[in-house]
């Protein structure tokens, strides 16, 4: 999926965060499923072509997984979902609590060791996810800053197999999605504070960023149509479904990932 | 070793054959214990529900129904290309022309073609089918990237089958008045169908087994196939992400025997057929 | 003087480099029976191939000369080899019969022509069997499998074969070679009867043979053809030395 | 010439044109692979390809090394463990079994080489993993599990390619051997292997060949780590899994530098193709 | 009346349920050539296989009755089939060099005994040579590749290769089938020269050739041994009609 310059007239055309596009292909699919003849086009492209696509009108709707700069402000931002990161280690590993610091280093392979965690001799086994993922962007926008993530650390695409193989090496250490931690696995407390949805909503818990849809005007029409499809209760379940953060609570369905 | 420390050739034989006998036994029991523990673990999650729903909740619930389809409509788009091409070639090869330089081109493009790696037929099917002709992540695009992947297998097996028929039957069919199309229809392919059908079913498996090319140009979507156009998830792909995600080990295990039950009764129908036609006229 | 019917003139035949036969001259005349006799390897069978074009099949083959039959160049450039392969019907040293059955084997030539009436197929099975003195063996199972035949039925079956073509000549290499006894002699007896419609080449290793049933005899030798005569002279008084040691069994 | 002389040539002619169909499809499969993925080997110079080794392609660093060791390393361990059973095996099965477990083995073996490679990973991943990472220490994920997993999965190509060599050495020369007084051992060593070699060995490159081109068993044990292993329990990447683990998300130069991974891949590939068959024709020669 | 080297005693051989020798009885004499003559597929090959155990490499075969040679029972459970081997050198109809050169082909057999010596395995190889008559023609060209030699040459190196092993019987099977009249001659004056030193098993499809070379000639027909008696017995007044007709080229 390349990108191409925004279509006009019956299609909706949403570009930008390629983290969230492979949720909003989804969306858009079944909003589609639900309005025949409706066209929504979902592109990539990264945030910040998002950004600068709504203000060029080149997209109607703008897709953004950081937060808007300061000169960027004067866009309609809406926030869809959030996408927590948790730290997660194997359940047996009686680390509980880490700070963001410690996560840095051991993800840049200064710390190799268990030792000055949590007083094991045992070689540190850094999981992460591939190059190009949202996941590993996040984590390394958040986490990481310019510096790189150590070459020795293994590497997987999927969330799901870092959280496999973290539930099964004793210590290995990882980040996956905080939708898709269970009980498999333990996720760390960061500085202190538990990775919970409360924790994120209330901004406490620091490893999450924002999931936002951007217009240039207060959205109207078939935009508005599809923000308010994104925010009701079916898809913020979906999202819930998928590993993400709903910015609207609904209830938990039994044995999410 | 020394001519000090040689053995007796009778005591050598005996050492040697004890050794080739372990390293054998070993070899056997390494490639039938994959098979003893995926069945094991697989058979007990086999039921007619398992087959005949489709998989829900990413795969934890149900069954495997829609990648049991979506599996035979790859397989049997792959097959449709694959067959008329690779046997016409085993045909030209061996009756239609003589070795030569463009056999030499030919022959070497199928050996070649045979040993590319999956994965590149993967990154080939998604430029140009998935991008460049616009199919998309589809049945379609999957089936054709295995049809290319399957295509030396089908033009090796049928040569052979081809070239197993025995050259007198041949002279015969010519000095009896038969122009070569009705030697190779009447005479030839009658005879080398067996060996021609084991080659079809030998890809058959290879397509069913197919993991690295098919989740690049047919996609892992979770869904019953409605078109040709629809990205499907084969019964590979299927297990290759429970397995490695961890989604569910007994669906893993499930689908795990699934697939390998299939592909051994098609590699026992092979062997049968070899057995029963090829290596009888031999 | 009996009418010629193949003309061999200055005949050589060749396997890529090697040559296999050597400025062949000879005639075939019609209504004879021509035993070829010669040592392993001399060229017998690659002559007949050259007869009926077979040797088209195997690359490499390259002819030189001349060979006319029934005054046409069968090496010219408007020659229907397919019909040619009709007109001289071929029985191979191994019998071979198609994995098909008695009746189909017998009528596969003819219904290469297209022609599947089975009233007149019926017939010529039945003629053609009986001309190859198989019918009484057979006539109970022409529907089943002709790999089921013994070998000396399978090469009377082969004959059989050749002669519902209605062709004109008949080549048999060694056809009675690894056969039995009785075998042998019901060959060579459908052999004679042939005679009166058909012209015979007879390929053999068994001097014997030849000497028992063809009329003329030639001997081939490294690709050369040594002599050809009267079968009494070839065998009484040959006028070639290599003939005779060969005949004595001196090697071969 | 008569009609059905014409009609044959008309059939030589569609024949040939789809005998052209594998040589094409060869040729469009190179075209494309080196369209997409030479460009950017060129942009950034082949040299920092093959020989960078760093590996971060967000920050347009593509070094490849680390996945060329990675690929030569378990590939090489692949054929330490499948070379000598493979061989073994072959010897056994053809010249030594008695013929009755002959044809019960040799089945079974042809029988697994159609077990797909996913199933093959899995395995390794539950069974061989835990076992290196309880035993060796480490993760677990590593050149020892691929090479062996490797090893395993090339077995039966190994077997039946030398055993086809084997069994096409001419009777007449194990008879002529045994019949002046070798053992079997004897023949085996003097005649049979010495004539059956060069298939051997062409079936030693094919194995060599499906080594490095696997791809979903060596992302499922391997570890993937982009570095090159220090040893042997160290987690490996190899060009294969570079391109499959990636693909998903890649854009851009990302995708391209994926590209470039597999034109190298195929490089390999077609030399070891081309070695495979110079030698299995010297063979059919002799 | 001479020594007997070898007693065949009721012996029939099997391959799987076809009988392909059937109740023999026979004697072979020391230094002796014993002629076996008989058409295709009668057995003879078979025979030799039996005499050397060759036949254990066949699946499915099976013996019944005795065989004693120099007074062991070659079947008997504490044989060395092995050293069984060495004592009855073999050469085969189509000739095979092994693919070495034709020094090693010929010192094959003795290394394997672990003899290396250098100037003992040359002794040897100009011994075996001279005895085979081929010393002449390939002494300069001892280690060029053996499948270079003519195909004469070729038998003739697998004779020498044979006698290298000092063997105590030789046993040839048809080893002048596709060879000129001069190589089939300078074999034929090998084996007379041998006969003083060996005993000499003659298999031939060529019954002149049995009748020139060989001092006693057994006949023998669908696995049965028709007939063995003196040479100018066997072809002038045999004892059985079968042998007669076969003599005068009735069948084979
Ligand atoms: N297909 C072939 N390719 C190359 N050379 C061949 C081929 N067929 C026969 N030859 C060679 O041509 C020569 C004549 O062989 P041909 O088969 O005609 O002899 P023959 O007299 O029929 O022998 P036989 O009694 O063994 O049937 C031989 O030297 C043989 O090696
Ligand atoms: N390996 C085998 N397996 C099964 N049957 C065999 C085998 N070898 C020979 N026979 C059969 O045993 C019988 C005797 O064959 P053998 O080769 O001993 O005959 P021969 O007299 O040497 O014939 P030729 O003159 O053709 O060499 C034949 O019926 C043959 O078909
Ligand atoms: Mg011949
Ligand atoms: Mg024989």
């Amino acid at each position: 999926p390349s990108c191409r310059p925004g279509r006009r007239g019956h299609s909706l055309v949403v570009a930008g965060s390629t983290s969230i596009q492979p949720f909003a292909d989804k969306w858009a699919e079944v909003f589609m499923e639900k309005r025949p003849g409706e066209i929504v086009d979902v592109q990539g492209g990264g945030s910040s072509a998002g950004i600068q696509a709504v203000g060029t009108g080149a997209a109607h709707i703008g897709m953004s997984s950081r937060e808007l700069k300061d000169d960027e402000k004067e866009l309609y931002q809406i926030e869809v979902a959030h996408d927590g990161l948790a730290i997660i280690v194997h359940p047996r590993n009686p680390l509980d609590n880490i700070t963001i610091e410690q996560v840095k280093s051991i993800f840049l392979g200064e710390i190799t060791t268990w030792e000055s965690l949590n007083g094991q001799q045992k070689a540190i086994t850094v999981v992460v996810r591939e190059e190009g993922s949202g996941t590993r962007g996040a984590f390394q926008e958040l986490v990481m800053g310019k510096s790189r993530i150590t070459k020795k650390a293994i590497v997987q695409d999927s969330n799901g197999t870092v959280r496999e193989i973290v539930s099964r090496d004793p210590n290995a250490i990882g980040f996956i999605s905080l939708g898709l931690v269970n009980e498999s696995v333990k996720a760390l407390a960061l500085n202190g504070v538990k990775p919970t949805e409360e924790a994120i909503l209330k901004k406490e818990y620091r490893l999450v960023r924002p999931f936002l849809f951007l217009t240039k005007e207060v959205p109207t029409g078939l935009a508005k149509e599809f923000i308010d499809f994104v925010l009701s209760d079916e898809i913020q379940e979906l999202i819930l479904k998928e590993g993400l953060i709903p910015v609207r609570r609904v209830s938990r369905p039994e044995g999410s990932r | 070793m020394g001519p000090q420390l040689r053995l007796q050739p009778r005591t050598e034989q005996k050492v040697v054959q004890f050794l080739m006998y372990f390293m054998t036994s070993l070899a056997v029991l390494v490639l039938v214990f994959i098979l003893v523990v995926i069945l094991k673990n697989g058979l007990p999650q086999l039921s007619l529900e398992f087959l005949t729903r489709n998989p829900a909740d990413m795969g934890r619930e149900g069954g495997i129904l829609s990648t049991i389809v979506a599996t035979i409509f790859l397989t049997f788009i792959a097959l449709l290309v694959a067959t008329p091409l690779g046997v016409g070639t085993a045909i030209y090869l061996t009756e239609y022309t003589v070795e030569s330089r463009i056999t030499k081109v030919i022959r070497f493009g199928a050996e070649c073609l045979a040993g590319i790696p999956s994965i590149i037929f993967g990154l080939f099917g998604f430029i140009l089918f998935v991008n460049k002709l616009k199919f998309g992540w589809s049945i379609l695009s999957g089936g054709l990237t295995l049809a290319f992947m399957v295509l030396p297998t089908i033009i090796r097996t049928s040569e052979e089958a081809i070239k197993a028929v025995p050259q007198a039957y041949r002279l015969v069919s010519f000095s009896l008045g038969s122009t070569r199309w009705q030697t190779v229809t009447r005479v030839v392919l009658p005879s080398a169908i067996p060996g021609i059908v084991t080659g079809v079913i030998l890809s058959i498996g290879r397509s069913i087994g197919e993991t690295a090319a098919v989740i690049f140009t047919a996609g892992s979507a979770l869904r019953m196939p409605t078109s040709l156009f629809s990205s499907s998830r084969t019964m590979s792909v299927h297990f290759y992400i429970l397995a490695k995600e961890g989604v569910s080990m007994p669906k893993a295990y499930g689908t795990a025997a699934v697939l390998v039950i299939s592909i051994l009764v098609i590699n026992i129908a092979t062997y049968y057929l070899m057995e029963k036609y090829i290596r009888r006229k031999s | 003087m009996k009418q010629r019917g193949i003309l061999v003139r200055d005949f050589s035949h060749y396997y890529g480099q090697t040559r296999s036969l050597n400025n062949i001259n000879l005639d075939v005349y019609r209504n004879e029976i021509l035993g070829i006799i010669g040592p392993a390897k001399s060229g017998k069978s690659t002559f007949l191939a050259c007869l009926n074009r077979l040797n088209d099949l195997i690359p490499g083959s390259r002819v030189e000369g001349k060979i006319l039959i029934d005054e046409q160049d069968i090496y010219g450039p408007e020659v229907d080899v397919v019909a040619l392969r009709r007109k001289l019907g071929m029985v191979f040293a191994t019998p071979v019969p198609l994995p098909l059955t008695i009746y189909e084997n017998i009528v596969f030539g003819v219904r290469l022509l297209g022609n599947n009436n089975r009233k007149e197929l019926d017939l010529i099975v039945q003629d053609s069997l009986e001309k190859a003195g198989l019918w009484g063996e057979v006539k109970d199972r022409l529907h089943t499998s002709a790999l089921k035949l013994s070998g000396g039925q399978q090469q009377r079956l082969c004959i059989a074969r050749v002669l519902a073509l209605k062709p004109q000549y008949i080549m048999l290499d060694e056809p009675t070679s690894g056969l039995d006894p009785i075998s042998t002699m019901k060959i060579e007896d459908s052999l004679r009867a042939l005679k009166k419609d058909y012209t015979i080449i007879l390929v053999t290793n068994n001097t014997k043979q030849a000497a028992r049933v063809a009329d003329r005899t030639a001997f081939f030798l490294m690709g050369e053809l040594v002599e050809i005569d009267e079968t009494p002279v070839v065998f009484t008084r040959p006028a070639d030395k290599r003939t005779e040691a060969y005949l004595l069994g001196k090697f071969g | 010439m008569t009609k059905l002389e014409k009609n044959d040539r008309l059939v030589r002619l569609s024949l040939l044109m789809i005998a052209l169909s594998a040589i094409s499809v060869l040729a469009i499969i190179t075209v494309f692979i080196f369209e997409q993925g030479t460009p950017i080997m060129f942009r950034y110079g082949l040299k920092s390809f093959l020989l960078g080794q760093d590996w971060y392609p967000s920050e347009k660093s593509f070094g490849l090394l680390p996945m060329i060791v990675g690929s030569i390393m378990v590939t090489f361990g692949a054929l330490i463990i499948g070379v000598p059973l493979g061989l073994a095996s072959a010897i056994f099965l053809t010249e030594f079994s008695h013929r009755r477990l002959t044809r019960i083995l040799k089945p079974i073996i042809e029988l697994l080489a159609g077990i797909p490679s996913v199933v093959y990973g899995f395995i390794g991943l539950m069974f061989l993993v835990p076992f290196i990472r309880d035993k060796f220490g480490g993760p677990g994920l590593s050149v020892l599990a691929a090479s062996v997993i490797l090893g395993i999965m090339i077995l039966p190509t190994i077997i039946s390619i030398a055993i086809d060599s084997i069994r096409a050495v001419p009777d007449s020369y194990r008879e002529g051997s045994i019949a002046l007084g070798a053992t079997r051992w004897q023949t085996v060593r003097m005649v049979i292997l010495p004539a059956a070699r060069s298939g051997i060995i062409a079936g030693i490159i094919l194995g060599m060949g499906r080594a490095i081109g696997e791809t979903m068993a060596v992302i499922m044990v391997a570890g993937n780590a982009a570095d090159i292993p220090g040893s042997l329990l160290a987690p490996v990447r190899t060009l294969t899994s570079n391109i499959a683990l990636e693909m998903a998300y890649a854009s851009g130069e990302h995708r391209e530098a994926l590209f470039a991974t597999g034109v190298i891949l195929f490089v390999i590939i077609m030399i070891l193709n081309t070695i495979a068959n110079v030698t299995a024709a010297r063979q059919r020669k002799k």
